[in-house]
């Protein structure tokens, strides 16, 4: 495959759907945590309001190049990592720029933005900040290890390294997903899924009132705004992967959307349900829940 | 011709002469005892001559008119000649370092010198065994005598405690001599050896007192306590004396009366030989006097000749060569070291540090070091090499490690001395000023040389001397007078001249590496640039290891290899040690190096088998039994290079305390020795198995492993030169991983690996030495916000960081691409778990590399602080861009390798179309990659200035702080234990399990030392019983055999 | 104690090497070939009646060589140990009761003669048992008689020293004539060898005799005045 | 110290005028200029004030070009009121309840922050002494243009029962620019959640400009502020 | 019985060595020494011996012509010569160290000498 022009608004369209998309999810998910608490909780269109309001804000300071550069960078690795992979399959039009990498790429897309993040909240100067670091750092050495190792195992299963390949492998019917096909992967990934995802039991790393909220400790206004939109892209872009790789993948946007919502839910449910882990504790949970159910998947592959 | 016997008679005519002098012409004598010695020396060095060219065939001198047997006999042959030459020498250089004491002890003393010498030459050609001991006994009462030009008061009981062992070694030989004559009828010892069938089977015991009276002479370990008395009182000059010559006089006569003895006792001066070797160097170990440490090694270097004597059967006719060699490589240096002990005020080892004020005579001790260790190109060099190649051909492999051992120990206390003199304080009486003095040294530094050089014609291998890197590296010893500058300009020209020199004869992967030797060698010399003065040693040491390396890129043979290995070896070592606070890391560095080195020899002469010239490419043949331990040796030789874990434990000090621009070239290009290695090693040999148990897997898991563990223990470094270090050893375990997995695409990302690491860890420790060298601190936490005054090392490291993280667009994503296509055809899953785990690892401490140093709170003392000075800049943007061309087209270097890869493994070549790189598996768009991820940053970047214009700058207080202020920056950034939380976690990863193996195994040796040398009770009788208790346990154990 | 009996159990080692060496002794029966050679060759090559002798200075000549500078190397080395911080230290003297008048006379009387006797035992080497070390021992013997009766008495270092040197440069140049006028180093037939049996036959060997005598007489003459000197009187 | 660093400041070049500067040198130490020295020996003088802390005032910012936009984001900032989790007083009480299902302020798009950057809602909650004072005006001044005010209880208007207390504050208006009040003592959530309808109608309508407001008339309110705060140990505006 | 005189010989050298291991006094250690080389010279001769023969001067007694039947082996004797100077030699220099010995150490006791060890 090569690059077309008309990749260009294709792509901008997915996104724009994804944007609007991860807008109401995630405000439908923060209602459903609402209501577990017994409150009504946010309006719906709550996060729009939310980042119209930041763009808003007049004001707004700046602690050096990296700190204005962080957002960017972490905009820019939602963006990519959702371009990169093919959003929905079979879709010429929602194929993205999936030509330009594999798998792998995605893989490695995903630390993009968190590093750049990273090294802007490490401007600001901020101790909070760089404790938020700290311990999403230390938290994603254990975190992504169960899901590496599940991509390898699936990688293996189906002999490619390619997304589109992997999802062609699991069409047909319900029972060639990787989830019946290769439950172990299914379930190391998952329980990874949710190390990566901020929600308790493993949101040290922002620990509102602790730490602040650690990373954007110092950002704001359209800083925040930037990331806010980030934060509708990425985690939509990152459960696209999990999708392609283990559900199935989707071939239209109804089901793109629900498989999108639950594989979403799966992570807020655990988070309601569960308390907050310290660092060292999630470093040891995940070396001994979801570790072993990882090397058993590529063991029996 | 003059004859020989003018030697004897001549030195005693003088010595007779002196007597008619009257006591206070001092002068006269002095001239008289010179001349004399003069004449001698020439005159040895004339038959020297004569008989080397071939002009004269051995000569036989009869005395008295009478054929032996009836009247004494001596020969002289080339062998004799030259220890006749070199005894000879010793005693006119040592006269004239004696010159004071002479003037001051008188004629007598002069004429007691005149006899030692004639002495030993008298040792070296006599053929009549009594005549031998009377010798001997004129040695002994000599030395008694010489013992007193010493100014210490405690020469005269060790003279006395010499007195007494030799008093009991000349009865039980004068009984032996006694005995062997009525077994054989003659005295003369071509008689005896005609008849020694007779006289072994009948006069066993007689040839054995006799035998055991001139090993006991030699000095063997453990019967020598006088000997290292003498040593440690005597005067250095006279110790130089016996050390060289006496020594040197007496292994010729073990050797004349091994001749008699036959392989039987040959073995057994072979035993003694290690025994002595081993036994001492490890009591030098807890030597703390210099010259008594001289001794202990003196004992050992002899019990090594020993050694070679006893193995002559084995060594056939290059006997003489090796033992040759190993011989006069110990007499210069030894004799070097111990007038350079002359030299030097304090008798501490520290005090050595004296010589650092002159970079001659500090040349002279590095020399006088190499010969002793032999190192190339010094004899002992050619000479171990062809020792060890014949006893590993004959399977006496016990002997082989005993020897690498003792070598080794040796070499550890020998380059800490070394160390002490480069780094201890300055804290004792300059040197000593005489110019005889320093003369004398210079002498036998030229010695030293000119033997390299007759070695190394000598040898059936290439002159090492010959060889264009190695004489480039040596020229800038004659240039060191030149401006630092200059000879950083040379040194470029040099390195990038070789290179176009040498371009067209490389295949792919030599032209990888020689690009990253050669010409990223170059590039790192321009950050040398900036120190100015003359900064002597640095471009010896440097080009050596260039030279090396330049060398190992293309050796086709063996020795070539190891020859350069050990050169590249040294180099460093030289370099390393140059860091402020390098002193015991270089020397860790230089011991594992050389323990790694000498499995690699030890694996060469195993494969070998005996042959003169072993082929790399023949490392393939070798047979079964045998080709997985040579694969095992050169594997752990080489992991030792690359710093495998285990063997790491040298890796971070040393990159971390060398100066800043040697850390990228030890750690950026040096490493990639020992890939290299593999390199070769897997692409000749490739998979073996052990006992079943495929080695290329425990390669696999021991990559892994210095991955992970590379890693973590990176991660928890506060200083971030060790950091980096660490991180080498992560990054060395990938590229280790990549290789054992033994397929096209692991190779191929063990090279990425090597280009990759090479531009970012260049880059890395360039703009972090910058950094620390600002700052003055290598401690992470105490730096912070230095973004702004230093943007570029912050470009640098950033760039750097990305690249090695694997974090798509830059280059090290490649590698991770690689990677994770190689592995998906490797038989072996397991060891990759630790990968994958040491994989997010590498991120912990990129981050905390890049956020404590450039991010967080600038601190009061580094508001000052300057970009780094140009020239380490320039190299750094240069890597920028190169990281950047790399990510862009890495086909532009892999494409040729992949090619040239499937020679050896065709499986799963990559296929490069157009922008895209394709495997088995996946593709991969570099280019699209990099555009994509750049119109998305650009747009968003542009929309956020737009929206964001008008952001008011603050400063560095300026931040949100639950409604206080941050106290000072020093409590306010968040550097110090970074990873708290993460060590409390996974901290017992890092647990330094290795480095407490070593240091007990360190300690152990250490305390054997310091406890069994407690049998040297300094008491004489004590020592004549350790004499004849010596005695006594090789009758024994004789006996018994 | 644990010392002593180390050293036993060692010498019970050694001893036990030497009653091997004994128990394999067997006596030859005949002279074997090298001493057959002297018994035979002696008398006509050389014409020494006193085989070992011959043996001594000419045969192996160089041990004999060695063996005088053992001495003179023994020599010059006491005198370096005792001249060793002697200068530095100058006891006071106490006077001595005079020897009695039975050594003095005694030795007036003896001393000619011993010395005459020495003389007669070193030139006459090559025909009866003795030779320059028995001959020169015997020389230093009247020395040490005059040592005795004059205790406080300094002897010529520089006689002895002149004396011992020339002996020994003679000695040295004897055997370098050897190479240019006979067979080799220390050759003696470098003058006739004249009549078996007479005091002037035997090639050189009297004469190499008479500076070893000389040589030996007076470097235990130079020992003996050195270690006396040393006494604290 | 002091002493000697005025001696040592008299040989500086630039030395007259900073010892200007130094004049009114706060008493704390970590505030103090001091020497320092550099690593490469060069020595200079860091003035923690002068150099950790940014000197420029605050401007006003004007709003967006067209009013269309404008009333755009003052809609968006009405109906998103982030309130800085600060609790200043004892009325900090009545603000939980309104996160809990019985009142559940999220529903009117009403969040609180931990951090004064991301708020826009300054809720004063009771009676505010010197000391807290302090913490209140840095924190406000960290928030970002737009921001808004919100005086809690009576004490925040006259001082309440603490009106002749020695150190608190009598008038809250005085020091910070209230938009709201929200009388009692204390208010119930029900009036605060009433209040903040206000807040929003006021922000709707434009008027909720106290951020520029404290901009215009920094001068006054720091007047005030520092009549009452005797150790005003921080710039003058806390960026 | 015949090799009473070497037995002798090598008594004496064992009595000698262990005198010199075991005494002290470096004087006693010197006397002892010289007792193991007296032994020695013992042995050298005695292993020249033969029963019967006499000693090898040629004169009128041993005529030439008879010399190898008549006379002992000659180099036993010539080499016992050497030996005995050498060992003279080596007891004079050894004499003169122990006085110096006792000069600057003022004492003769050899275990005293250890200030030079390990």
């Amino acid at each position: 495959m090569q690059f077309e022009w008309i990749m260009v608004p294709y792509s901008l369209l997915t996104l724009f759907i994804v944007v609007n998309y991860g807008l109401l999810l995630t405000a439908l998910m923060q209602k459903i945590g609402a209501r577990v608490g017994r409150r009504h909780g946010i309006p719906i269109w709550q996060n729009y309001v939310d980042l119209i309001k930041n763009y808003g804000i007049r004001s707004s300071i700046t602690h050096g190049v990296m700190f204005y550069l962080g957002p960017v960078f972490r905009l820019t690795g939602g963006v990519g990592l959702l371009l990169f992979v093919p959003t929905l399959y079979g879709s010429e039009m929602f194929s993205n720029l999936s030509f330009a990498g594999d798998l792998i790429l995605a893989l490695y897309f995903i630390f993009f933005g968190s590093l750049g993040m990273a090294l802007g909240a490490g401007e600001s100067g901020h101790p909070h900040s760089a404790i938020g670091v700290s311990r999403g750092l230390s938290q994603v050495t254990t975190a992504e290890l169960p899901f590496a190792l599940a991509v390898f195992a699936i990688a293996l299963q189906y002999q490619t390294l390619s997304v589109t390949e992997i999802v062609a492998a699991q069409q047909g019917s319900v029972w060639n997903w990787t989830l019946f096909t290769n439950p172990l992967a299914v379930a190391a990934a998952m329980l990874s899924f949710l190390g990566s995802m901020m929600r308790p039991p493993f949101d040290v790393v922002l620990a509102p009132q602790e730490i602040p909220i650690g990373p954007p400790t110092e950002y704001h206004s359209s800083y925040l705004a930037l990331m806010q939109t980030n934060r509708v892209i990425f985690p939509i872009a990152k459960i696209v992967v999990y999708m392609n790789l283990f559900f199935g993948g989707a071939a239209t946007w109804p089901v793109f959307f629900l498989k999108v919502f639950l594989i979403y839910f799966f992570s807020l449910f655990v988070g309601v349900v569960f308390p907050r882990f310290r660092v060292e504790q999630s470093v040891r949970w995940f070396l001994v829940w979801a570790l072993p159910l990882g090397i058993a998947a590529i063991l029996v592959v | 011709m003059v004859s020989p016997i003018f030697i004897i008679a001549g030195s005693l005519g003088g010595a007779f002469l002196l007597g008619l002098l009257r006591d206070p012409w001092r002068g006269a004598s002095y001239v008289i005892s010179l001349l004399v010695l003069t004449f001698t020396t020439w005159l040895a060095g004339s038959w020297l001559w004569a008989l080397s060219s071939g002009a004269v065939t051995p000569v036989e001198i009869l005395t008295a008119g009478t054929q032996p047997p009836f009247a004494v006999n001596l020969r002289l042959g080339i062998a004799e000649a030259a220890m006749v030459l070199l005894i000879n020498l010793t005693g006119l250089l040592s006269a004239l370092y004696l010159k004071d004491t002479l003037f001051k002890q008188g004629r007598r003393a002069m004429a007691v010198l005149l006899i030692f010498s004639m002495a030993l030459s008298g040792i070296v050609m006599t053929r009549d065994l009594f005549n031998l001991f009377v010798f001997f006994e004129l040695t002994v009462i000599s030395t008694g005598g010489l013992i007193l030009l010493s100014r210490d008061p405690r020469a005269l009981a060790a003279g006395f405690k010499y007195l007494v062992a030799s008093q009991v070694v000349s009865i039980l030989m004068l009984v032996g001599i006694i005995f062997a004559y009525h077994a054989t009828g003659s005295l003369n010892l071509d008689d005896m050896a005609a008849a020694s069938a007779a006289l072994l089977r009948g006069g066993a015991l007689a040839f054995f007192l006799v035998f055991i009276a001139v090993v006991a002479e030699l000095k063997v370990f453990p019967a020598n306590g006088w000997a290292l008395d003498i040593y440690e009182s005597a005067h250095p000059a006279f110790s130089a004396l016996v050390s060289a010559a006496a020594g040197s006089a007496s292994l010729v006569a073990i050797d004349k009366l091994l001749q008699i003895g036959g392989p039987a006792w040959m073995d057994v001066a072979s035993i003694i030989g290690i025994v002595s070797f081993v036994g001492a160097n490890l009591f030098a170990l807890a030597q703390r006097v210099d010259r008594r440490l001289l001794g202990y090694s003196s004992v050992a270097q002899i019990g090594l000749i020993l050694f070679v004597v006893g193995q002559q059967d084995i060594l056939g006719e290059r006997y003489l060569f090796v033992a040759g060699g190993v011989l006069l490589a110990h007499a210069v240096g030894k004799a070097g070291l111990f007038w350079l002990s002359g030299l030097v005020a304090g008798r501490d080892l520290t005090a050595w540090s004296a010589l650092r004020g002159n970079p001659l005579l500090l040349f002279a001790f590095a020399s006088f070091l190499a010969l002793l260790i032999g190192l190339p190109p010094f004899p002992g060099f050619y000479a171990k090499w062809e020792l060890v190649h014949a006893i590993a051909a004959h399977d006496h492999l016990l002997e082989l490690a005993l020897l690498l051992f003792g070598a080794l120990v040796e070499a550890g206390y020998l380059y800490r001395w070394f160390g002490y003199a480069i780094k201890r304080e300055i804290d004792h009486e300059p040197i000593a000023p005489s110019l005889y003095k320093r003369a004398v040294v210079c002498v036998a530094v030229l010695a030293g040389w000119l033997l390299a050089y007759v070695w190394g014609e000598l040898s059936p291998h290439d002159n090492l001397l010959h060889a264009v890197p190695v004489l480039f590296a040596l020229a800038f010893l004659a240039l060191e007078w030149l401006p630092a500058r200059v000879k950083n300009a040379l040194a470029i020209a040099g390195l990038l001249g070789w290179f176009a020199f040498s371009y067209p004869a490389y295949d792919p992967l030599q032209l990888i590496f020689a690009l990253i030797v050669l010409a990223g060698g170059a590039l790192i010399l321009l950050a040398s640039f900036h120190s100015d003065g003359r900064r002597l040693g640095f471009y010896p040491s440097a080009m050596l290891m260039y030279a090396g390396l330049a060398m190992l890129i293309v050796a086709e043979d063996s020795f070539n290899f190891f020859a350069a290995w050990e050169s590249l070896t040294i180099g460093s070592y030289f370099l390393i040690l140059r860091g402020r606070q390098s002193e015991p890391h270089a020397l860790s560095y230089l011991v594992f190096s050389l323990g790694g080195a000498f499995l690699i020899l030890a694996g060469f002469a195993l494969a070998a088998q005996g042959n003169v010239q072993f082929l790399l490419v023949s490392l393939a043949e070798v047979a079964e039994p045998l080709a997985p331990w040579v694969f095992a040796l050169l594997a752990v030789g080489f992991m030792t290079k690359t710093a495998a874990i285990g063997l790491h434990i040298w890796l971070p000090g040393a990159h971390a305390e060398a100066e800043t621009d040697v850390s990228p070239m030890v750690s950026g290009i040096l490493l990639k020795a020992g890939l290299f290695g593999l390199f070769m090693l897997l692409m000749t040999m490739g998979r073996q198995e052990l006992y079943g148990v495929d080695l290329a897997h425990v390669m696999m898991w021991i990559g892994a492993l210095s991955a992970l563990l590379g890693n973590l223990m990176a991660a928890f470094q506060e200083d971030a030169k060790r950091l980096l270090a660490y991180s080498s050893i992560g990054q060395m375990g990938y590229a280790l991983f990549g290789l054992a997995m033994m397929n096209h695409l692991g190779w191929l990302m063990a090279l990425m690996f090597v280009i990759n690491h090479y531009i970012y860890k260049s880059m890395l420790f360039l703009s972090v030495g910058g950094v620390a060298k600002r700052t003055g601190t290598r401690a992470m936490y105490q730096m912070g916000g230095l973004i702004t005054l230093m943007p570029l090392s912050f470009i640098a490291v950033l760039i750097g960081i990305i690249a090695m993280s694997g974090v798509p667009p830059l280059s090290g994503f490649g590698g991770r691409w690689i990677f994770y296509n190689a592995i998906m055809t490797s038989e072996y899953r397991l060891p990759m778990i630790l990968i994958f785990v040491s994989g997010p690892i590498a991120f912990l401490y990129l981050f905390r590399l890049i956020h404590s140093i450039f991010l967080g709170q600038l601190k009061d003392e580094h508001r000052r602080v300057k970009e780094a000075p140009f020239w380490l800049v320039l190299p750094q943007m240069i890597y920028v861009v190169c990281l950047l061309v790399f990510a862009l087209a890495p086909g532009l270097a892999l494409r040729r390798v992949d090619a040239y890869i499937s020679n050896f493994l065709p499986q799963g070549a990559l296929s490069w179309e157009g922008l895209t790189i394709t495997s088995e598996f996946g593709y991969w768009s570099p280019v699209s990659i990099m555009l994509i991820v750049g119109v998305i940053f650009v747009v968003i970047f542009a929309w956020l200035l737009f929206v964001n214009r008008r952001a008011q700058k603050v400063k560095q207080f300026n931040i949100v702080f639950a409604a206080e202020r941050p106290y000072r920056p020093e409590t306010t950034h968040y550097a110090w234990n970074f990873y708290a939380p993460y060590k409390k976690a996974l901290g017992f990863l890092a647990w330094p399990v290795f480095e407490r193996f070593w240091a007990a195994v360190t300690d152990l040796l250490h305390t054997l030392a310091e406890l069994l040398r407690r049998i040297y009770t300094g008491n004489g009788q004590v020592y004549a019983i350790h004499l004849l208790a010596f005695v006594v346990v090789v009758y024994l154990l004789k006996e018994g055999l | 104690m644990i010392k002593r009996f180390a050293v036993i159990l060692l010498l019970l080692g050694i001893g036990a090497i030497f009653t091997g060496l004994m128990v394999n002794y067997v006596p030859d029966k005949a002279l074997n070939v090298t001493a057959r050679y002297y018994a035979e060759q002696t008398a006509p090559d050389l014409g020494a009646a006193n085989i070992v002798t011959a043996i001594i200075v000419t045969y192996r000549g160089l041990d004999t060589l060695g063996e005088v500078t053992v001495l003179f190397l023994t020599a010059a080395i006491v005198g370096l140990v005792l001249a060793r911080g002697s200068s530095d230290e100058a006891p006071a003297r106490r006077d001595l009761p005079p020897p009695g008048e039975l050594l003095l006379t005694g030795t007036r009387l003896l001393l000619p003669l011993i010395l005459l006797f020495g003389a007669y035992v070193f030139t006459h080497g090559h025909l009866t048992p003795g030779g320059g070390f028995q001959g020169g021992a015997i020389i230093a013997s009247g020395m040490l008689l005059m040592l005795l009766s004059h205790p406080l008495r300094r002897f010529g270092h520089r006689l002895i020293a002149i004396v011992e040197s020339i002996a020994g440069l003679a000695f040295v140049g004897i055997g370098v004539l050897g190479i240019a006028l006979a067979g080799g180093f220390l050759d003696n037939r470098i003058l006739p060898l004249g009549t078996f049996g007479e005091l002037f036959s035997a090639g050189a060997i009297p004469i190499i005799y008479t500076f070893v005598g000389l040589k030996v007489g007076a470097e235990f003459s130079s020992m003996l005045v050195n270690l006396s000197e040393t006494e604290d009187l | 110290m002091k002493d000697e660093l005025d001696k040592r400041l008299d040989n500086q070049p630039d030395g007259p005028e900073r010892r200007g500067s130094l004049k009114d040198i706060p008493v704390r130490e970590e505030l103090l200029p001091r020497w320092v020295k550099g690593p490469e020996g060069q020595e200079y003088v860091v003035e923690p004030l002068q150099d950790y802390f940014c000197q420029a005032g605050p401007t006003v910012q004007t709003p967006a070009y067209t009013r269309i936009i404008e009333d755009l984001f003052n809609w968006a900032r009405a109906e998103s009121l982030w309130i800085l989790g600060f609790g200043t007083g004892c009325g900090a009480i009545e603000m939980r309840p309104l996160m809990t299902p019985r009142f559940d302020a999220y529903r009117y798009g009403i969040q609180w922050r931990p951090t004064p950057r991301q708020a826009n809602l300054f809720v004063i909650s009771g009676y505010l002494s010197v000391k807290t004072l302090k913490r209140a005006i840095r924190s406000y001044e960290q928030m970002q243009n737009p921001k808004y005010v919100v005086g809690l209880g009576s004490c925040t208007i006259n001082g309440g029962m603490y009106w002749d207390s020695y150190n608190t504050i009598k008038r809250l208006d005085d020091y910070l620019p209230v938009d709201l009040y929200i009388t009692g003592c204390m208010p119930r959530p029900e009036a605060l959640l009433q209040g903040f309808d206000d807040l929003k109608k006021l922000i709707r309508a434009g008027k909720a400009e106290g951020a520029n407001h404290y901009a215009e008339h920094f001068d006054w309110y720091k007047a005030n502020q520092k009549r009452v705060i005797k150790d005003w140990d921080m710039p003058d505006y806390s960026w | 019985m015949d090799l009473i005189a070497m037995a002798t010989g090598f008594l004496l050298i064992l009595i000698g060595l262990f005198g010199a291991l075991t005494n002290r006094n470096i004087l006693r250690m010197i006397v002892a020494f010289a007792v193991a080389n007296t032994g020695v010279n013992l042995v050298l001769v005695s292993v020249g011996y033969m029963t019967g023969r006499t000693a090898p001067i040629l004169d009128s007694a041993v005529p030439v012509a008879e010399a190898t039947a008549r006379v002992i082996d000659p180099v036993p004797q010539a080499l016992v010569l050497t030996a005995i100077v050498i060992g003279v030699g080596v007891t004079a220099l050894m004499l003169a160290y122990a006085y110096r010995l006792f000069k600057t150490r003022g004492t003769l006791d050899i275990s005293r000498y250890t200030d030079l060890k390990w």
